[in-house]
């Protein structure tokens, strides 16, 4: 027999996920605009590879197949790991990273709910770590490369690694432009003679600061449609903002200013896209407040003085560490009970 | 202007309450046969006072309370008891309990009423009457009425419960339009009974006709008397959070509202209040809602018992239903049979179909979204729960407040994962209570166990001192018996004066001695030296286990053991 | 080389004497395991584990010389609670020792005489009656433990099992649609 | 002092004993099944590693110096050993149930190669008392922070729907491992 309630409010998990996935199309259609269509090979690689890595998992744990892979969080954790790795990688690098993605950080931890990391920053962790070297060849935005490729050329190079006879991988690729800041200042160049670089535009890296703008779009569009809760990209935007103007404001010539740090690297996609993964982060205000906090510190620490050129797939998986920490010290007051009476 | 308050979360179903209040309400005929439980309050269900085949009036006590928190049970109309037994009820386990059925003999004769005038009544009197009277809470927690005017409670603010959130139910909405003025005179007398001053009757701001009719009563009736709107949002009938919107004041957790000065009552509770003490009518009718997938959607008086059939044929069910909800669609139970009776409880009664109530989807896992968080009306983390309750980890939920949950829905009702959250929190609830029940009777059958054992060792040590005294007796009885052997009349006299057992038994124990004495001497002439030699081994053993019989407590009488071979 | 030993035995001299003061310092008394394993057992008193009573059961688990699979009344539940108290691995049941429903005993009042040796046998004074009169079992008291059973010369007690009624029944765990394949 | 401050971010988080050194992970996988516990075993080793880098110290320094180095180990053990006996006996007095609950683990901080990594890393690197200390110390919180975070997330996954012969140490092995993917997050940071 059922128990009440009996009626319900139809909204269900895959609408979620999808209007996740449509407010990242204007981040996409712009990236595409800047960077050429690569990235959407890229997309497909990994989409494709998270979802039969899906489908095996379910297969081989015997569980149903259709509402899991109908639910579209397979598709995101996809669209997230091909995001976040240069484009014009080998075409096995997405593969792998969605495939580890799903079936460790993912399906070992009992599927969709259970995943204590982000699925697919622990994806982006495991390349850079296991791959750096494919992981640094970032394309060039139109019209700042030395040359340029065409769609089929591009094809080629990720099912083959072959270029077209006479060209240079490093004449088409450039490092993000987090990582040539730091390069740069570590050879003693100013942060503003770095900025004034060709790969630089007004706010952050060419075109990349137009992408993280359309990222940021969608994000807005998720905040207003009630979708991702707002603690966590204001928390995480706000200290990495109050951080970076601190430290600029004391030494502007080697530390960038706040808006550099949003629109470049992952910031954005992060804030509203990443750190808002509501499995993997805490349920309660305070909680989603100190959770934003600590990757917004623990990204530009890492940033700043880390070894990696970007720091907030690890700020995400260090902070999924803390969550249930966090839920569980920061449980809020229940009705008819005073603070002290709490535990 | 009063000020409101808000409490958190809450949800907005559509109210579907305008189908059933187009027509006022219906008295509903006579039924063929009643079937009234004994088990219609919280607490102790009523114990039977009536015989099978026995004729009662309307209005007659047919079970009485038993214990503390109970109430009475009357028969709601006149004729005869043809059965006391195990009838299905509108319960969710689908079991069955103890109840009377009754077939009426259409007089609907009325027995004793006891009007009163509750102006010379003590608190005391009118807590009495409202106990005879079989007077519950009639918003669905059924609570034994009198219990809530038990002292020692002081009360500053009187909060009547005409909010009515839940979607579907109109009965006290239908009972305030039509009959305001009863309704202001049962809570005035309430308001005596408890000696307040203030009095707030919440009534949700999309009842404005109810709102007007009962501004219109209180108007009348001079009394000082507050009329709120307040505003409409689901679970705002519960008391806790009724008396949170009007005063201000959360009442604590596992607490009562008294704890923080302030009493509430239903509408309807009011209004049988007013028809037990100025008509003397004992409770054996109520107003319900016969509504969802029915032609005529609208609320009947009814009798206690009546079955629900009948009231639904009157309402004519459509084609395509298929089950039947007792209650609102956020809180109700799934009737296990449509012709269990009605009961004080009962407010309402759905016919459901696939098509007004689709059936969930297939429950997908949790995804910590905390929309159920947003909307729960106490602040608790119902993904948690649900969580450590999916789990079986019972501890934790209730770590997590889980016993602070009121049910009310709101979480399952927003969940994008379908998940039957509310099941899961009644299944860990009465996981923990049973649990709590067996800790209960372990303990106390630890504590029978351990005084079992002092009482046996106590026992043992009696009668090891009693056990002394007769030796010490039976010596002397030797002594007394060897000083006079010449005269054999030993000690018959003697016992006849004390006239006691113990005294008997001495004697006979002396006789046994005596016997002892003299045989042994025979038995042990013209021996050969091996059979000596043999006893005497056989002494030496029997010495031994005596003395490990007396070790362990020796139960029995050693005279007897000296009567051997 | 000298030097070194010397070092040593110095240095375990010392610890020994900082060790020693302690112990003395920090002695404790009393075991209070056995009373948090005694706490875990159901109390039926009904000596299926082989020792008379919960309390001695208790007592030999904490001593370490009973298992923790012997409580068929305690359920696999209480041999989960007994793991987890005392940090060791949970094990099944033994063949001989399956837990059974709940039960209570029951004395045909027809067939009873009278002769009080059930009531000795009771380890929680559940039964109540006198020489030649009938006994009855208050059954909110009986722990189930079956020992009354063995000592009725007329065999006139029965063990009932409790059946779900209204005050004791509980909520079903939910159907969780998605375990099974579709 | 900000040299002490670098000593103390690097070894809790940086050069983290149990993530990036990988030692200690007997404890570190025994006694993280609940939160309460795993503080209290925190607790615990912070004392026992903060007493025995320190001690160590000064049997190294004052007496066994550079001569005897072929005693370090030796000493160091017999240090530790006595240390962990004492704080077990003051347990045992003061907290009766976590003498329960820590159980078997309690005495085992005296094999946890943690405890002898560090005071053996202070004397390869040269440390100071204070430094030592700090360096004891820092690597101890840091084993306590991770133990409490892996803690956390193991009474978590309790509920999880974890396929069945991943259940318990496996599935708790591959957190571990991921947790330590993440602190390479760190590395770079404080040399």
């Amino acid at each position: 027999m059922l128990s009440s309630p009996f009626i319900t409010r139809p909204l269900s998990v895959d609408r979620i996920m999808l209007r996740v996935l449509y407010a990242l199309v204007p981040g996409i259609a712009l990236y595409v605009w800047y960077f050429g269509p690569a990235i959407l090979v890229s997309i497909a690689l990994a989409v494709t590879a998270a979802l039969a890595t899906e489908a095996l998992m379910l297969k081989l744990r015997d569980r149903p197949l259709r509402p899991f892979l109908s639910d579209y969080s397979a598709l995101l954790t996809g669209c997230l790991i091909a995001l976040s790795i240069p484009p014009l990688a080998p075409w096995w690098l997405p593969v792998i990273g969605s495939a580890f993605a799903i079936a460790v950080a993912k399906h070992l931890y009992g599927g969709l709910g259970s995943n204590p990391f982000n699925p697919a920053m622990i994806g982006y962790a495991v390349l850079i770590i296991s791959f750096p070297h494919e992981m640094t060849h970032w394309l060039s935005p139109q019209g700042v490369g030395q040359s340029v490729l065409s769609l089929g050329q591009q094809l080629h190079y990720i099912f083959t690694s072959a270029l077209p006879a006479g060209m240079q991988l490093d004449a088409l690729t450039m490092s993000t432009p987090l990582d040539t800041l730091k390069t740069q200042l570590h050879l003693g160049m100013t942060v503003s003679d770095i900025r004034d670089l060709p790969i630089y535009g007004r706010l952050a890296g060419k075109g990349s600061e137009m992408v993280a703008a359309g990222f940021a779009l969608g994000g807005l569009y998720l905040l207003v449609a009630r979708i991702i809760p707002w603690q966590l990209p204001l928390a995480f935007l706000g200290t990495l903002f109050a951080l970076s103007g601190v430290f600029n404001l004391i030494d502007p010539t080697h530390y960038a200013p706040p808006l550099f740090h949003w629109f470049s690297g992952a910031a954005m996609i992060g804030a509203f896209f990443i750190l808002t993964d509501p499995i993997t982060s805490p349920t309660t205000a305070r909680g989603r407040i100190i959770f934003g906090i600590g990757a917004g510190l623990l990204t530009f620490l890492i940033r700043t003085y880390g070894g990696f050129p970007d720091g907030v797939a690890f700020a995400t998986i260090l902070m999924n560490m803390c969550v249930p920490l966090i839920d569980t010290w920061t449980q809020p007051r229940i009705f008819g009970k005073k603070k002290e009476d709490k535990r | 202007m009063i000020r409101l308050h808000r409490f958190h979360g809450g949800i907005h179903p559509p109210t579907h309450k305008a189908e059933s209040t187009r027509t006022p309400i219906m008295s509903a005929p006579l039924p063929a046969q009643l079937t009234i439980p004994f088990r219609q309050h919280a607490g102790e269900a009523a114990k039977p006072v009536v015989q099978v085949g026995e004729r009662v009036l309307k209005g007659q006590l047919i079970g009485e309370p038993v214990g503390a928190i109970s109430s009475s049970i009357h028969a709601p109309t006149s004729g005869t008891i043809t059965a006391i037994d195990l009838q299905q009820i509108a319960h969710p386990s689908a079991l069955p309990d103890l109840c009377a059925t009754l077939v009426p003999d259409g007089l609907d004769e009325w027995g004793v009423r006891q009007t009163l005038s509750y102006r010379q009544l003590s608190s005391d009197e009118l807590q009495k009457h409202l106990r005879r009277s079989g007077i519950v809470g009639l918003g669905g927690a059924v609570f034994p009425s009198d219990m809530k005017l038990r002292h020692p409670i002081v009360v500053d603010t009187l909060v009547i419960n005409g909010a009515e959130c839940e979607p579907y139910i109109t009965c006290d909405d239908m009972l305030m339009r039509e009959r305001a003025e009863a309704i202001v005179r049962g809570i005035e007398i309430l308001r005596h009974a408890l000696g307040t001053d203030a009095v707030l009757i919440g009534i949700e701001d999309n009842k404005p006709q109810a709102i007007s009719a009962m501004q219109r009563a209180v108007d009348d009736s001079s009394h000082p008397f507050k009329v709120i709107a307040v505003p409409t949002v689901y679970p705002g009938g519960s008391a806790k959070h009724l008396i949170k919107v009007l005063t201000g004041v959360e009442v604590p957790s596992g607490k009562l509202p008294t704890d923080v000065g302030v009493q509430c009552y239903n509408v309807a509770t009011a209004y049988a209040v007013h028809r037990a003490v100025e008509h003397g009518e004992t409770l054996v009718s109520r107003v319900v809602t016969v509504t969802g997938n029915v032609e005529q959607p609208r609320n009947y008086e009814a009798l206690i018992g009546t079955p629900f059939s009948d009231l639904v044929a009157l309402s004519i069910p459509k084609a395509d239903t298929n089950r039947y909800i007792m209650g609102g669609p956020m809180m109700g139970v799934e009737l296990p049979a449509v012709n269990v009776p009605l009961v004080k409880a009962s407010n309402c009664v759905i016919a459901a179909s696939d098509a007004l109530f689709p059936p969930p989807p297939a429950a997908m896992p949790c995804i910590r979204c905390t929309r159920c968080a947003q909307v729960c009306p106490v602040e608790l983390q119902p993904q948690d729960l649900y969580w450590f309750a999916q789990s079986h980890n019972f501890g934790k939920a209730q770590e997590y407040d889980l016993f602070d949950c009121i049910e009310c829905g709101a979480c399952a009702y927003v969940c994008p994962s379908s998940i039957p959250l509310v099941q899961y929190y009644r299944y860990a609830k009465s996981e923990i209570r049973a649990r709590d029940h067996e800790k209960r009777a372990a303990d106390l059958a630890r504590e029978r166990h351990e005084f079992r054992q002092f009482r046996i060792e106590r026992e043992k040590q009696e009668k090891a001192e009693r056990l002394a005294q007769k030796e010490r007796a039976a010596a002397a009885a030797k002594a007394a018996a060897e000083a006079a052997a010449a005269i054999p009349t030993p000690l018959e006299p003697n016992a006849d004066a004390e006239d006691t057992q113990q005294m008997r038994i001495d004697a006979a124990l002396a006789r046994a001695k005596e016997q002892a004495a003299t045989a042994h001497p025979r038995n042990t002439e013209a021996l050969t030296p091996e059979q000596r030699a043999e006893i005497e081994a056989i002494e030496v053993r029997r010495a031994h286990i005596h003395s490990l019989a007396a070790d362990a407590g020796a139960d029995d009488e050693p005279p007897k053991n000296s009567q051997g071979n | 080389m000298i030097t070194a030993l010397w070092i040593m035995v110095a240095l375990a001299a010392l610890l020994g004497m900082i060790l020693g003061y302690a112990s003395i310092r920090f002695r404790v008394e009393g075991n209070p395991l056995a009373e948090k394993i005694d706490a875990v057992l159901p109390q039926t008193q009904c000596g299926q584990c082989g020792y008379p009573g919960c309390k001695p059961y208790a007592d030999a688990i904490a001593k370490g010389e009973a298992d923790i699979n012997l409580c068929p009344p305690g359920g696999e539940e209480g041999i989960h609670k007994l793991a987890e108290l005392l940090g060791v691995e949970f094990k099944p049941f033994g063949e001989n020792a399956q837990p059974k429903p709940k039960a209570v005993a029951f004395i045909d009042e027809q067939t009873c005489i009278g002769c009080t040796l059930c009531i000795q046998a009771c380890p929680v004074d559940a039964i109540a009656g006198a020489a030649k009169q009938m006994h009855t079992i208050i059954a909110s008291e009986c722990t189930g433990c079956e020992l009354c059973v063995p000592p009725c010369p007329v065999d006139c007690i029965s063990m009932l099992p409790i059946e779900e009624q209204l005050t004791n029944w509980k909520w079903r765990y939910p159907v969780y649609a998605l375990r099974q394949t579709s | 002092m900000t040299d002490y401050l670098l000593i103390l971010i690097g070894t809790v988080f940086v050069n983290n004993i149990v993530m990036v050194k990988i030692l200690g992970l007997c404890p570190f996988m025994g006694v993280s099944k609940k939160l309460e516990t795993s503080l209290s075993m925190g607790a615990a080793t912070t004392f026992v590693l903060t007493i025995a880098s320190g001690s160590s110290y000064l049997v190294n320094h004052y007496l066994l110096g550079p001569d005897l180095a072929y005693l370090t180990t030796l000493s160091f053990i017999v240090v530790i050993a006595a240390t962990v006996q004492f704080t077990e006996m003051v347990v045992k007095k003061t907290s009766p149930v976590l003498y329960q609950v820590l159980g078997i683990y309690l005495p085992l901080i005296t094999t946890n190669c943690a405890v002898l990594g560090i005071p053996l890393l202070n004397v390869q690197a040269k440390h100071n008392f204070i430094e030592s200390l700090l360096f004891g110390f820092g690597g101890a919180v840091g084993f306590t922070l991770v133990m409490v975070l892996f803690a956390g997330m193991r009474e978590r996954l309790e509920g999880a729907d974890v396929p069945v012969i991943f259940r318990g140490t496996a599935i708790a092995m591959v957190t571990a491992g991921l947790m330590s993917l993440a602190f390479m997050g760190f590395s770079g940071l404080v040399k």
